[in-house]
């Protein structure tokens, strides 16, 4: 009975658990290789600046609110991070700048919204515009990185190495951490708790008592930080700056939540469903590679029709499981 | 009632005043500070001009936002409508080839026949034209059936056909670009028609028959109850779902509109470019127009007011050679700009500044 | 012939233009000649992409990568990875920037410099060194743009009395470039733009609409150059609305599976391959057309 | 023990909203350890006054002076740390967190810094024990009926330690067992020295428990009096701003009708599965039906079901002698059926639509989208039932959302009567009404049913039930368990059937 209880609640979690793992399964039945480990290692290390955005964009979410700004930001910081190396800085030091900077970023957008009471889409996708531009102002185009930290550092030392030659790499594990760290403030904290009670109703959440405005500036400022960290994943990802990298990404952050199952209109979802979400992204961009033999605008329709299939199972998935337990 | 009549448009003036203020103010700037801004002539019968541009490229996100802004009264929003204007811009580029080819000469014939006082071959355009608008309606029905039908969140529902709807326009033209020259085809969005470009007067057109059409009907009040409490319109014995569909059909059908005037201006179809990002400027003409991501209250004139701000805006950038790079720095600092006029919150409180300011 | 079938695995950026289609298919067709079992993947534009499909070659154990890289950065670790597991790599159009060279074997394309200087150097003939020139910009932080623009500001620079009065970006389409070009016209300075350098044809088309509604004769009002030489730009040469276009090469599947098959036998080539490319005048146009397949 | 101090005390509060004086000059008073009523019609500016003193408003003037210190709260957090706990108006919960987290929102037990589940769970179950329910805390509260949400939102509110509970309509949706629950807990607490304000418009409620009455008219205080001391008819008049004499003839008797109207409605067998059993019933025009049951025995199901929301799925339905089927609200407004649900919240009112809209809104929806009643109309219709059901508002065009709470359940009344449908049901329609509305709006029902409207109506006042109606279905355990009909009809016999 028990069982049943905490079934209902997560049934769209498992849903897409569930249909996640038949994807799976076809690409194992369709690919040899596709079931090595290594594969599904890089799954999460090829997607980890995207996983990172994605989780910052889920506070977001589950407030009611959005934010456009997360791939503009990677994108300043890579380039931020590339320059002040290039000037000499040592990358603790550059890092820890973009970081701030991320904070910084974040917190503004939230001052704005909660003081003047903005919408939130146009302030972060005047935050979009905006950080894109100090990117451009910074180093308009590419600029590779040459400093030992990340060149052999990240590569070699860092990562855990499993058995058989298959290694986590470093992007993988700040993914996992960060994962932890935002399950932990989700779901262990005040303030996640409040995060979910304003997108649930903020006119309830304001007569409990919660802090409507310190809560969103957090969020943002929340965002703001998971926007720079992801970018500073990016960075190590691929060892180089560039202001006009991840053009559209916040898209494919938002999309990976909301396939995870939380809701736009905010209040209901779980980080859970985003790190499923994140996971399938990648899953069909590793099927379409795997395949090896599509055309562009085939790559194109079949991106779509994938997604399409997913959602449609998992809703049908959610229903059925539903149907079935009242029944019973 | 008359009186009550009045203060109802006393409403709707209010919403406006704040985008028009906007613009005005980005007018004014460009009225003092760039030359030639505001310079008209006449040419070959029609005007000429910088503001002539703003309104004939801003025409495509004039429409796109008056169908987005019944679909955001929703509370949804559809993003593929760039890549259905890829679709149809395709479509009637491919069709209007094999018309001139004569391939399908036949049915152009046959339709032009219909009409007795065009021959056949100035109805050529006719058939691509009409192909490119039935095209956007099956796009417009996919997602209504999406959302409406499987109730599939609109943000991932319409991002199927936005990542989709570009591999089938690259699919139709095969990736290439294709050009045509056809008369009729071209003067959709490069012809003038009582001095002004025939685009804007197609966008005028859309304007009214959509504002006609929920303003004049009660599917408006309908858009609005369902976007503001769906389950209370529900009870009250609408059909949540037909009105919502209906939202998507019509903003599927604007993108056809919008994606043949790009095409048409262009005298080719760019199934890799066109309409690429417009979703998001017609969002954002539609927020700054005054109507709510959360759905409820919409306004169309808004929406268009925020569609030639944008297209302003970005013709500003060219006017004052503001180096691409950084052409985006100015453009939030407008966008914020624009928020905190319209934020009543911001008004009230940059008054009470100034009033201590005063006092001291 | 009984040789195992060669598998090679091809990265491309994408399909943004007209040119890159043509690139994929001159690519594609001669795998096909040849029987060689071409792995293809499309990157959307996106280099996290690109590196996904290098590592899904490593995975599936080819024996060549072949690449058009999104931007010059970042490939120092999949190309290690790459070499790692001995599969020797071709990069082509574009090239990148790593600190060890060993990384690649080859990298075969157009100069994208070099095209700019040689738009320049056609310029500075046909106009004997003055102009006032307005430049339409590829899409900003592209490679392509950036080089573009440097090759051919590198020329000019010698002729004081040729100056780009105008220049912004056209994003390589032909909307953004009519667009730009109108605004260009309609500026105070736009009546003095003798000159259009634009970074694709494909803008060059659009702006040549944008002279002709403005009453401008594309061809001898105003002068045109730019870059790429796709049919369209052919076309507007015979009807003498373009005056010049650079060459860039699309059609390197020959070349580049001549180097792929080579670096698979263990043979020795050289590190760096030019496209054969040419320049083309109104006056060569209407023989050329029939030859452009794109 | 001499003079009592007062606990709370608020002077001179005003408060104006755009084209409303809410409150002009209000003085209001609270000691320790006295249950305190707050009465006044629809719109009197009860919940305003709330608000001010829970800092949701800021006062234009005045001064509140709480536990002997002048405080001037600027959020509900804020008044909650100087010791005042609320239960608002409507519930104002979060529907998609779990019942365990509503109740403990913002003061979750910690163990090291983070949130202790276990504690969480064990603290809600806690609170919902002192009011005698016992019930799934780790389920979302979307998931129970409204009255239950009410219980919860109260318990939330007593699990603080506070020195000042303000109580906005608490029972409005509670049963009478419920009702008795809450009552002996606020007894006890009365005892232990806190100060509560109680709200409602049920008399007999506030003489069951009230010591003192302060009563509002219009944004003004009329005056604070004993309980004990002020009469039933009296409050009344003062209330409304009429003699006890004038009061008295409005009150209407109980008689026992006749019915003969012709079958409008007769159904064999519908039931839904999981929700309710099977049953047979029959509606005649012009009949007053009451369905009468325990809290979760089926009546709100069983509205729903017959309005479309969820419709049944066996049995055959026939309206006016044609085989219908009734699967959407739709379907139902089309054959003349309108309801009120009792979420007014989530299933009734549009709140960003003015209340023209509001009204017009079945009306229009029957007539489909291109059959449009224009301006005109519309605003005659909204003036005539702002005018008959006495809506406080300035206008036509005010936003619903602003109107208070009886308001905005008038308006939804407007809306269903402007269709004049054959037959109404009401599911807790005097939620919030004060008593000269109720008795207005009766009136108006007695017309319509002399039209020929049948009346289908759910209360928990099972009083109102046994007075009303022409006939009584009882309902236990979402099973129909038989009908009591015409003199037949009195509380006894209704909780003698569901008792046994
Ligand atoms: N936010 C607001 N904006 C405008 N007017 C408001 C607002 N809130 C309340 N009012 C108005 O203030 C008056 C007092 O409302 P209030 O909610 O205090 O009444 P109430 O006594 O609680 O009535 P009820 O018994 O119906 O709950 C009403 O006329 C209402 O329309
Ligand atoms: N005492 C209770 N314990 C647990 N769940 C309950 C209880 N009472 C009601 N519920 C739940 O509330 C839901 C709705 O019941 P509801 O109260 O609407 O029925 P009802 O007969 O219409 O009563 P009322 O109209 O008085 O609210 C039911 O699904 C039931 O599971
Ligand atoms: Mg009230
Ligand atoms: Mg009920």
């Amino acid at each position: 009975m028990k069982f049943l209880k905490i079934q209902t609640r997560y049934i769209p979690l498992m849903a897409t658990a569930a249909v996640f793992a038949l994807l799976y399964i076809i690409g194992l039945s369709s690919f040899s290789n596709f079931g090595s480990l290594g594969v599904f290692v890089n799954l999460f290390g090829d997607n980890a600046f995207l996983g990172i955005a994605a989780i910052g964009a889920t506070f977001v979410i589950l407030s009611g609110g959005i934010d456009l700004s997360v791939g503009s930001v990677i994108a300043f910081t890579s380039i931020l991070i590339a320059s002040l190396l290039d000037k000499g800085f040592d990358p603790g030091t550059a890092i820890s700048i973009s970081l701030l900077f991320g904070i910084c970023f974040g917190a503004s957008m939230g001052c704005l919204i909660h003081f003047f009471e903005l919408p939130p889409f146009l302030v972060t996708l005047a935050g979009m515009f905006f950080a894109r531009g100090l990117g451009f102002l910074i180093h308009p185009q590419s600029l590779g990185i040459k400093h030992p930290f990340f060149l052999n550092t990240v590569g070699d030392s860092l990562p855990v190495k499993l058995s058989n030659g298959v290694e986590i790499p470093f992007t993988a594990s700040c993914f996992i951490a960060a994962l932890i760290l935002a399950l932990i403030i989700a779901h262990m904290t005040g303030f996640g708790r409040n995060v979910y009670a304003i997108g649930g109703n903020e006119q309830a959440a304001k007569l409990m008592g919660v802090r409507i405005g310190a809560t969103k500036i957090m969020i943002y400022t929340l965002a703001g930080f998971f926007s720079a960290l992801a970018g500073v994943v990016f960075t190590l990802y691929m060892q180089s700056g560039n202001p006009s990298s991840c053009v559209g990404l916040e898209l494919d952050a938002i999309a990976a939540v909301v396939i995870g199952g939380t809701l736009l209109s905010g209040g209901v979802g779980y980080l859970a469903g985003t790190l499923l979400g994140v996971l399938v992204l990648g899953l069909i961009q590793t099927l379409i590679t795997f395949h090896g033999d599509l055309n562009t605008w085939w790559t194109k329709i079949v991106i779509g029709v994938l997604v399409l299939v997913f959602i449609l199972l998992q809703n049908l998935v959610t229903k059925m499981t539903k149907k079935r337990i009242k029944s019973t | 009632m008359e009186e009550k009549q009045k203060i109802f448009r006393d409403n709707i003036f209010k919403r406006l005043f704040w985008p028009l203020m906007a613009l005005g103010l980005l007018l004014l700037f460009n009225l003092i500070f760039t030359k030639g801004f505001f310079h008209i002539e006449m040419r070959d019968g029609h005007f000429y001009g910088t503001l002539l541009d703003i309104l004939n490229h801003g025409s495509k996100v004039m429409i796109l936002a008056v169908g987005m802004t019944l679909v955001i009264a929703t509370k949804g929003v559809d993003l593929s409508v760039g890549a259905v204007m890829a679709v149809a811009g395709a479509i009637a580029a491919l069709l209007i080839v094999q018309v001139e080819s004569g391939w399908i000469f036949v049915q152009g014939c046959t339709l032009g026949g219909l009409v007795p006082f065009l021959n056949a071959h100035h109805m050529s355009w006719f058939l691509p034209a009409l192909a490119a608008i039935m095209i956007s309606l099956v796009a417009g029905l996919w997602n209504a059936l999406l959302v409406a039908g499987f109730r599939i969140q609109p943000i991932v529902a319409t991002l199927v056909l936005m990542v989709a709807g570009r591999g089938i326009a690259q699919l139709i033209t095969d990736g290439q670009i294709i050009t045509f020259t056809n008369r009729g085809l071209t003067f959709i969005g490069n012809g003038h028609f009582l001095f002004l470009p025939f685009s804007v007067w197609i966008a005028l057109g859309v304007f009214a028959i959509v504002a006609i059409a929920v303003r004049k009907t009660a599917l408006g009040l309908f858009i609005e109850s369902v976007g503001n409490n769906e389950t209370a319109s529900f009870y009250a014995g609408i059909e949540a779902k037909t009105i919502k569909g209906f939202t998507y059909v019509v903003c599927g059908l604007c993108a056809g509109v919008a994606g043949l005037i790009a095409a048409s201006n262009i005298k080719c179809a760019d199934s890799n470019n066109a309409g690429l990002y417009l979703e998001l400027d017609a969002i954002l003409a539609v927020v700054i127009g005054g109507t709510s991501l959360n759905g409820g209250r919409f306004f169309l004139a808004g929406s268009i007011v925020g569609a030639i701000l944008i297209q302003t805006l970005t013709t500003t950038m060219y006017a004052r050679d503001v180096s691409p790079h950084v052409a985006a720095v100015p453009k939030a600092l407008v966008i914020i700009i624009v928020c905190l006029l319209q934020s009543e919150t911001f008004r009230r409180k940059a008054m009470g500044i100034l009033k201590t300011f005063k006092n001291k | 012939e009984d040789k195992k079938k060669l598998v090679v695995g091809f990265s491309q950026i994408g399909a943004e233009s007209g040119w890159r289609t043509a690139n994929t298919a001159s690519v594609k067709d001669e795998a096909k000649k040849r029987g060689i079992d071409l792995k293809f993947a499309d990157a959307q534009q996106k280099q996290e992409n690109q590196i996904k499909a290098i590592r899904s070659f490593i995975a599936q154990k080819v024996d060549v990568i072949a690449f058009s890289p999104v931007v010059e950065t970042g490939w120092e670790p999949v190309l290690k990875e790459a070499k790692k597991a001995g599969i020797p790599v071709v990069l082509s159009d574009r090239a990148v920037e790593v600190s060890d060279e060993s990384l690649y074997k080859c990298f075969i394309g157009s100069d994208f410099v070099e095209e700019g200087r040689r738009a320049g150097k056609w310029l500075v003939e046909k106009t004997g060194g003055k102009a006032q020139i307005a430049e339409l910009v590829g899409t900003p932080g592209a490679a392509p743009a950036i080089d573009r623009k440097k090759g051919f500001e590198e020329v000019i620079a010698k002729y004081p009395d040729m100056k780009i009065i105008k220049s912004q970006s056209g994003d390589f389409t032909r909307a953004k470039g009519k667009e730009v070009m109108e605004a260009f016209l309609k500026s105070p300075e736009g009546k003095n733009i003798n000159v259009l350098y634009a970074h694709n044809d494909d803008m060059a088309l659009g702006a040549i609409q944008a002279m002709e509604e403005a009453g401008k004769k594309p061809g001898t009002d105003i002068i045109i150059v730019s870059i790429d030489g796709v049919k369209g730009a052919f076309e507007a040469m015979v009807a003498g609305k373009l005056n010049c276009t650079v060459e860039c090469n699309p059609l390197i599947g020959p070349q580049l599976f001549d180097l792929i098959e080579k670096v698979a036998a263990g043979k020795e080539i050289p590190k760096r391959v030019v496209s054969e490319e040419g320049v083309f005048d109104q006056s060569q146009a209407q023989k050329e057309l029939p030859n452009r397949k794109y | 023990m001499g003079k009592t101090v007062e606990l709370l005390e608020a002077k001179g509060i005003v408060k104006t909203f755009p084209g409303v004086k809410a409150l002009s000059g209000v003085d209001f008073s609270v000691s320790a350890g006295e249950v305190h009523a707050l009465m006044g019609e629809n719109g009197a500016g009860k919940s305003t006054l709330v608000k001010i003193i829970t800092g949701v408003y800021r006062k234009d003037a005045g001064e509140i002076i709480f536990n002997g210190k002048s405080i001037s709260p600027g959020s509900t957090l804020e008044a909650e740390q100087c010791g005042i706990s609320t239960v608002y108006q409507e519930v104002n919960l979060v529907p998609e967190l779990s019942v365990a987290e509503n109740i403990c929102l913002g003061r979750q037990p910690k163990k090291l810094g983070f949130i202790s589940w276990g504690g969480v769970r064990k603290r809600a179950v806690e609170a919902l024990k002192r009011l005698e329910l016992d019930i799934d805390v780790s389920k979302n509260l979307s998931y129970y009926s409204i009255a239950i949400q009410q219980l919860i939102a109260i318990a939330r509110a007593l699990d603080i330690d506070s020195k000042l509970l303000i109580l906005d309509e608490p029972t409005s949706s509670l049963d009478e067992k419920e009702v008795a629950e809450l009552f002996k807990m606020l007894k006890k607490l009365r005892g232990q020295g806190l100060g509560i304000v109680f709200i409602t418009h049920f008399l007999d409620q506030v003489y069951q428990i009230s010591d003192r009455i302060t009563i509002l008219r219009d944004g003004g205080k009329v005056g604070t009096f004993e309980a004990a001391r002020l009469p039933r008819l009296e409050m009344v008049g003062r209330m409304i701003g009429k003699d006890p004499e004038q009061v008295k003839s409005m009150e209407k008797k109980r008689e026992i009708r006749k019915v003969a109207g012709k079958e409008f409605l007769k159904a064999e067998g519908i039931g839904r599965k999981g929700m309710l059993f099977p049953m047979a019933l029959e509606i005649r025009e012009g009949e007053i039906i009451g369905l009468a049951g325990l809290l979760g025995s089926g009546r709100s199901e069983t509205a729903r079901m017959l309005f479309g929301v969820d419709p049944s799925d066996s049995g055959k339905l026939s309206i006016g002698g044609a085989d219908t089927d009734i699967s959407s609200p739709k379907k139902a407004v089309k054959n003349g059926i309108a309801m009120t649900a009792e979420d007014r919240k989530v299933t009734g009112i549009i709140s960003d639509l003015t209340i023209r809209e509001n009204i017009v809104l079945a009306l229009q929806a029957r007539a489909g989208a291109f059959r449009t009643y224009t301006l005109k109309e519309q605003y005659a219709l909204a003036d005539k039932f702002i005018k008959a059901l006495g809506i406080k508002t300035p206008d036509a065009d005010q936003l619903i959302k602003n109107l208070s709470g009886g308001n905005q359940q008038k308006a939804l009344l407007a809306r269903w009567l402007a269709m004049e449908p054959r037959l109404f049901m009401l599911d807790e329609p005097t939620r919030g009404i004060d008593v000269g509305a109720k008795a207005e709006i009766e009136k108006v029902m007695d017309e319509l049913c002399e039209k020929g409207m049948a009346l289908l109506f759910i209360s928990s006042e099972m009083e109102e039930v046994s007075r009303n109606c022409d006939r009584v279905m009882v309902l236990r355990d979402r099973r129909k368990i038989g009908e009591i009909s015409g003199e037949d009809i009195s509380l006894q016999a209704i909780m003698k059937m569901i008792a046994e």
